[in-house]
């Protein structure tokens, strides 16, 4: 009898990723456009500047994504060990997806860097 | 002779499968092949409609200051071919084409919903129906297929031609959606023995994919379309920025589902190119895994991008650059498949047939029409060529080169799965190059026409400003298409007077070239046995695997005969799991459909009487769609125990796992509605300086809180019957579930009183308008929530055939998770109207 | 058989450009000229530039402008044809150029302004219109 | 393919005839081009174009060039059995992918950084003209008065301010010639800012679909140097000059009691309409119906009597006039200049 890893950790290594990529965006977009006037002021948001906000949000990202990028890895290779042939396939898409998803993440940057809070 | 795998001699199971006899018997068809087809056949034609008001377009534009039509019918034709080639072809026929396909190539017998599929056929059919009949009054809708507020507002379009567009939208899009929800349980639950989800063909990966956003995003443009029939109805003001609503915000709900559409036409496009590529280079892909994670990723990055649509409408530069980062990003797994292409065909020998001329035109035009992409995601380029034709001629190389070309090309892959026939090459050659030639000569001048500075949309253009010569030879070419596609449909026609082809003409990989050609309705009588990712290539013989399997696929092949089985598979390991009874075919689904129809038709012109009419044929035809069927014989019942000592379950009914993934979407649906409705109160919000208005009193707050804890409490007494089991507590699960549902029924009638005490209607003001509507949301949550729990109590107190516990079971978790989906929406309401104005 | 559908697609294709030339039969240029000192197709198109400048279209269908499509005025297609204008001056390309130079002088309250045309001017649009006599529409 | 031909011809010789003779009237007829270099921030633009077309090019070629000998080249058939994927061509799957990821960088930080440089003029702009989309013409506003419609006049060689905004439907100001666009909303008001480099008349038009007539809302900017601007601009700020001719004072009189009055304003008058253009200096204007037809007494007169034939669903209704009073108001509306 083959161990297969838990379905909820198979189905979380492949989708992961992905949905937090999804949130930082989300979050990133109604950040600025609370924060940002039509003027192209800058009001901030809680009493801290945007700006400050969004490269922490940024951050905090991508720490997480990086974190379940490494989970899907280690599913995949626990199921590639034990489980029958091509059932590593999810945590195996999870890892690719996850390498590419961080690397959006961590994309967001730039545009920071450049262009500053609005 | 001996026949071709996977089919049957046996009479009585050919004719359980055959599709309902009778004089009316179309009528109540149901299964996949002949829906399939008649999808294939309507959004076709709606194709040709649609390219023949783009004739006429190009014969207006051919010179300037043209006098062939008038403007108003100009822009009439304008609108109604972008929402024919959007809303009534590409996603229509993309779905049909996987509606027929996708049981045989999985390797299964048919699609879980069977009269769902009907349901969605006759949707789409009406919707479009509902549409196109304004052409018949001389009233189409005019406001362009993007409908701008407030242009197609109350103000400024006070005829009924935006109507019949929202309103025929809204049912065609209900269509996609339904069709959407049963691709993805098909692809993840039905499935032959083996095919685990590393070995999906290329082409249900986008399809499950591609379904799996059209479920989020056709609900932000259906509740987008909501609002503006509301507006233009009832008075409400989402849109009147006089009343605190927002123009804005149409754009973007309309876009959050503008940008993923066109990758949800995209996909499943490039899903049949990576079929088509390995077939006729006789090599896999380089990378299955590669192709998978670049259509999961953009389908996921599309959500990305929708502001990209808006660069022009002034938005902070910060906002701007991160719609434009994705913008740019996006190509990244666009690219990677087109290098995995590349690099397959660089390994494999080519064997030209009109499919891969196809596949190659795709690549050179979706190429140039994905470099522009790029180009209009870079905002300041975007600022110039905005609403040009710039954009015009790039999105022409997008959906017709990057959909239309793959979509031909899947045509003459599949026909002889569809009519069984091969259609001819020579034809196929000049259908290829007139379609390519013609596509070229007509939208490349389009770029220079918008570096010119001719904005989209005109009616017509005045002399001397240097767009007439790029006009005219856009317009001969698109006679010049128009001819290839006279010769597709010529070569179709010509093709039917062929005798049947083989099973296998291309020497092709996937499983529904396993069976013969056209397949056999139930697809395959011995389900294939499958062992890698291109079984035909791979495997000698189907039949062939563990002795259980092959035990289960033998009895399946003799039993049963006398009514359809659905088969469901483990979503991971590829195991057979439980055979359910498919639904039978019925008049239900086109009387629902008519139903619907009607009452969105009366609705057009005010009358509400009929419409309410139309509701109660629809709500009649569902309940009598919901009946049980037939019973088992005794043989039956021999066999299913038969059955369950290889584990596998036979339910009489839909299966539970289908059942889970159904409530599990359905739940995924009402969050999504909730958060288009939840961004809608905060985006206002963020319009107005003054939110809530001075003049909004809100009253009842006692009576809201106490509703709050009703319903809280209500959902801890149902979570508390996670601890009983179906055996023992039955008692105690019917009654936890009767005290909350008293509970909740209190906690409704506490909230509408708590309603009745505003000082303001849905037509003061925006903040009235959403505040209604998230209050009619959540009464509309609290009556599912109510209604499952008395189904499920119906079924505690009545249901106790032994094979009927698990479908029992079900019914009582699908009530306890609408019940958490119920508070989730209740809390998320009640915080949003009630607490957020004092912590902002 | 492939053959058939092949003659029908040819046929197909000679139907769409036949389309597209008609669409494009009304643009065709009229070079032909009935007034003595204009010459070549090169007057042709100075006159119907000042017949886009003055706005003749406004008011006249002309074939052949862009945009002439007016409905105040009558139809100036195969004007030569005619035997009077403004109702009462016989049609001769003297009284033609004296009318397009100042309507209202020849008939005081005529909805047509005056629009100070040279005489040169004027001579070259009444070529233009005559020009139509000649074809074959 | 005659015809073709003579056509192309026939449009080549207008063109040239129009730039040849008719200097005013081909200059806001003449052809725009989003590449020209004419203004600041379409010269930028214009810049980022050549760097997106030769990148996009190159990726091009190169793709095309790859897919070419793949597909030409001797391949192989798969053989029986096991299925396994190719290893040996992965490096045209890697190589390729991260060729595309730095090509796609490149360009992200390069569109941030002109977005940076486009943000602002470095010389904050010493005019605002407030411009208001209707349906089918624009309004020039400056300092909150009507000063003209569908053309107005900029100084050359500084940066100009424009406020954007509609109380109709959402329009779209273009002026390929000088900068991007920029959307007119209703409730979201809107900014643009632009600079002509050099002395020329340039034609916008509305970008965004607005209804039946979309199509034909043009514009027209002339750029000047700064003192004939400024003479331009105190002209276009004072009232209307007084009927001079006897005609013009009768046309003046049909002008008031025809209903003009009630859609159009001539300051200086009793004519204070809100509706349609403001007409104070309407014969010194270059174009009539929103930069579609020039202006000049037919094109005038054929707007009075039947505007809905030249600009069919447009919210000017047809006049029912009398033949002398339509000459009576020609000589008035060619008096206002």
């Amino acid at each position: 009898m083959t161990v297969v890893p838990a379905r909820t950790l198979l189905w979380i290594s492949f989708i992961s990723t992905p949905l937090l990529w999804l949130l930082h965006f989300l979050l990133a977009y109604l950040i600025t456009e609370g924060s940002c006037s039509a003027a192209g002021e800058n009001t901030g948001i809680f009493g801290a500047s945007s700006l400050t906000l969004l490269y922490l949000l940024t951050f905090v990202f991508v720490l997480a994504s990086v974190f379940f990028t490494f989970l899907a890895f280690r599913t995949s290779k626990q199921a590639q060990k034990t489980a029958p042939s091509y059932d590593d396939f999810l945590p195996k898409l999870g890892f690719t997806c996850g390498l590419l998803f961080s690397f959006v993440v961590l994309l967001e940057f730039i545009p920071l860097a450049i262009l500053g809070a609005c | 002779m001996s026949l071709p795998y996977g089919s049957s001699n046996d009479d009585t199971f050919i004719e359980t499968w055959k599709s309902a006899a009778g004089p009316f018997a179309w009528l109540r068809a149901v299964n996949n092949s002949p829906i399939g087809k008649r999808f294939l056949v309507t959004g076709f034609a709606f194709f040709l409609i649609g390219g023949i008001q783009a004739l006429f377009m190009r014969l207006q534009l051919a010179k300037p200051e043209n006098n062939l039509m008038s403007p108003e019918l100009y822009n009439q034709l304008m609108s109604m071919h972008g929402s024919t080639m959007l809303f009534l072809f590409v996603v229509p026929i993309l779905e049909g084409l996987a509606t027929l396909l996708a049981p045989s190539m999985l390797g299964t017998r048919d699609l879980p919903f069977p009269r769902l599929t009907a349901f969605a056929y006759w949707a789409y059919l009406f919707g479009g129906v509902l549409m196109y009949s304004s052409f018949l009054l001389g009233v189409a809708p005019n406001g362009g297929w993007f409908a701008y507020v407030p242009l197609t507002g109350p103000e400024f379009s006070p005829g009924i031609n935006m109507d019949f567009w929202l309103l025929g939208l809204e049912l065609a899009e209900a269509s996609g959606i339904i069709s959407a929800f049963e691709l993805i349980i098909a692809v993840l639950a039905m499935r032959a023995p083996g095919m685990t989800l590393g070995r999906i063909p290329v082409f249900l990966w986008a399809m499950l994919v591609a379904s799996s956003m059209i479920l989020f995003a056709f609900m932000t443009v259906l509740i987008a379309s909501l609002y503006l029939e509301l507006d233009r109805k009832l008075g409400t003001a989402f849109f009147s920025p006089e009343l605190g609503g927002s123009t804005l915000l149409w754009q973007h709900l309309f876009w959050f589902f503008g940008h993923p559409e066109v990758y949800i036409q995209f996909l499943p496009a490039a899903g049949i190119v990576s079929m088509i590529i390995p077939v006729f280079c006789r090599q896999p892909l380089v990378s299955y895994t590669a192709v998978v994670l670049a259509l999961v990723s953009t389908g996921v990055m599309s959500f990305g991008l929708w502001a990209h649509h808006m660069f022009t409408t002034g938005m902070p530069d910060i906002t701007a650059s991160f719609f434009s980062t994705m913008s740019i990003v996006v190509a990244i797994p666009t690219g990677l498949q087109f290098f995995v292409w590349i690099a397959t065909i660089w390994r494999g020998k080519v064997i030209w047939k009109t499919p891969m001329l196809f596949v190659m035109g795709f690549m050179v035009n979706f190429l140039i029409g994905g470099l522009t992409g790029v180009m209009l995601g870079v905002a300041p380029f975007d600022w110039q060529v905005h609403d040009s034709y710039f954009v015009v001629a790039h999105f022409h190389y997008v959906l017709i080169g990057g959909v239309v070309f793959p979509l031909i090309a899947g045509f003459y892959y599949w026909m002889p799965k569809i009519t069984g026939k091969l259609m001819g090459e020579r034809l196929g050659r000049w259908n290829f190059w007139l379609m390519f030639v013609g596509f070229n000569v007509a939208f490349f001048p389009m770029h220079l026409a918008g570096f010119r500075g001719m904005p989209r949309r005109v009616y017509t253009y005045i002399e001397g400003i240097g767009l007439a010569n790029y006009n005219l030879i856009s317009t001969l070419g698109a006679f010049i298409f128009a001819t290839g596609i006279l010769v597709f449909v010529l070569n179709f026609l010509a093709s039917l007077r062929q005798p049947n082809t083989d099973p296998n003409p291309w020497g092709a990989y996937s499983l529904e070239w396993a069976t013969s050609s056209p397949p056999p309705p139930y697809a395959f009588l011995t389900l294939p046995i499958v062992k890698g990712r291109y079984p035909l290539w791979e495997q000698e013989q189907l039949d062939k695997g563990d002795e259980e399997t092959v035990d289960m696929v033998k009895t399946l092949a003799s039993w049963p005969l006398s009514w359809q089985a659905g088969v469901v598979t483990d979503v991971f390991t590829g195991r057979l799991r439980e055979v359910f009874w498919l639904a039978n075919p019925s008049y239900m689904p086109i009387t629902l459909a008519t139903g619907l129809a009607i009452s969105l038709g009366a609705m057009i012109f005010d009358s509400y009487w009929l419409s309410a009419l139309g509701l109660v044929i629809a709500l009649i035809a569902y309940l009598v769609w919901m009946n049980p069927r037939q019973r088992p014989t005794e043989n039956d019942k021999t066999i299913e125990e038969k059955f369950k000592r290889f584990g596998v379950a036979v339910y009489r009914y839909s299966s539970p796992t289908i059942a889970r993934w159904s409530l599990f979407l359905t739940m995924g649906i009402a969050l999504t509605t909730l958060g288009t409705f939840l961004f809608t109160y905060f985006f206002l919000s963020t319009n107005t300086p003054v939110w809530p208005p001075e003049s909004a009193k809100l009253g009842g707050w006692t009576a809201a809180v106490l509703a709050q804890l009703f319903t809280v409490s209500g959902l801890v007494i149902v979570a508390w019957t996670q601890r009983y089991s179906m055996a023992g507590g039955r008692t105690k699960l019917i009654r936890h579930f009767a005290i909350a549902s008293v509970l909740d029924f209190v906690a409704g009638g506490l909230q509408i009183w708590a309603y009745s005490q505003l000082s303001f209607s849905w037509t003061s003001h925006a903040y009235g308008s959403i505040f209604y509507l998230l209050a009619a949301f959540q009464l509309f949550m609290l009556i599912t929530a109510l209604v499952m729990a008395s189904i499920a109590l119906f079924r505690l107190n009545f249901n106790h055939d032994p094979a009927e516990q698990e479908r029992v079971q079900v019914t009582v978790e699908n009530a306890r998770r609408s019940n958490y989906v119920m508070l989730a929406c209740w809390l998320a309401i009640f915080f949003t109207l009630y607490l957020s104005p004092h912590l902002m | 058989m492939f053959r058939g559908a092949l003659i029908i697609a040819g046929l197909a294709v000679i139907l769409h450009i036949g389309v597209i030339l008609i669409s494009l039969e009304r643009v065709k240029a009229k070079p032909p000229l009935a007034m003595p000192d204009t010459t070549g197709r090169v007057v042709s198109q100075e006159a119907s530039s000042l017949l886009k400048h003055y706005g003749c279209g406004g008011c006249h269908y002309i074939p052949g402008i862009a945009g002439a499509n007016g409905k105040v005025g009558p139809g100036l297609e195969q004007f030569a044809n005619r035997a009077y204008i403004a109702g009462h001056l016989p049609n001769t390309p003297e009284n033609l150029v004296h009318w397009l130079m100042n309507p209202q002088r020849l008939e005081p309250g005529t909805a047509m302004p005056t629009m100070n045309l040279t005489s040169t001017e004027a001579k070259l649009i009444a070529g233009f219109l005559y020009g139509y006599d000649n074809d074959a529409r | 393919m005659a015809t073709i031909m003579m056509r192309v011809r026939q449009i080549a010789g207008i063109a040239l005839y129009l730039g040849l003779a008719n200097a005013q009237e081909a200059s806001w007829r003449s052809p725009v081009n989003v590449l020209s270099r004419k203004g600041l921030v379409a010269d930028q633009i214009s810049t980022i174009w050549w760097f997106l077309f030769s990148t996009a090019s190159l990726v091009f070629l190169v793709v095309i060039t790859l897919l070419l000998i793949a597909l030409f080249k001797k391949g192989q058939a798969v053989p029986k059995g096991p299925v396994q994927e190719n290893s040996s061509v992965r490096p045209i799957l890697y190589l390729g992918t991260g060729l595309t990821i730095i090509v796609l960088l490149i360009t992200a930080v390069y569109t941030f950084i002109s977005m940076r440089t486009l943000a602002a003029p470095s010389q904050k702009p010493a005019l605002t003209f407030e411009i208001v989309g209707k349906q089918w013409w624009w309004d020039v506003r400056y300092e909150g008065e009507s000063i003209s419609a569908n053309e107005l006049h900029i100084p050359s060689g500084e940066p100009v301010h424009f406020s954007l905004h509609s109380d109709n439907v959402i329009h779209s100001f273009w002026l390929p010639d000088l900068a991007g666009k920029r959307d007119l909303i209703p409730g979201h008001p809107n900014s643009l800012w632009l600079q002509a480099d050099e002395p020329g008349t340039y034609r916008g038009s509305c970008a965004e679909f607005c209804g039946v007539q979309h199509g034909k809302m043009n514009f027209t900017v002339i750029a000047e140097p700064r003192a004939a601007f400024e003479t331009w601009l105190e002209h276009a700020r004072a009232e209307a000059n007084a009927a001079v001719s006897e005609e013009a004072r009768v046309g003046q009189a049909i002008f008031m009691q025809q209903g003009c009055a009630g859609c159009h304003s001539i300051r200086g008058t009793a004519a204070q309409g809100e509706i349609g253009p403001e007409l104070t200096h309407l014969s010194s204007r270059l174009t009539l119906a929103a930069a579609n037809i020039p202006n000049t007494t037919g094109h005038l007169a054929a707007w009075i009597v039947d505007s809905q034939s030249i600009k069919p669903g447009n919210r000017m209704p047809s006049q029912k006039l009398s033949g002398e009073d339509l000459q009576f108001l020609l000589s008035y509306l060619m008096e206002l200049n």
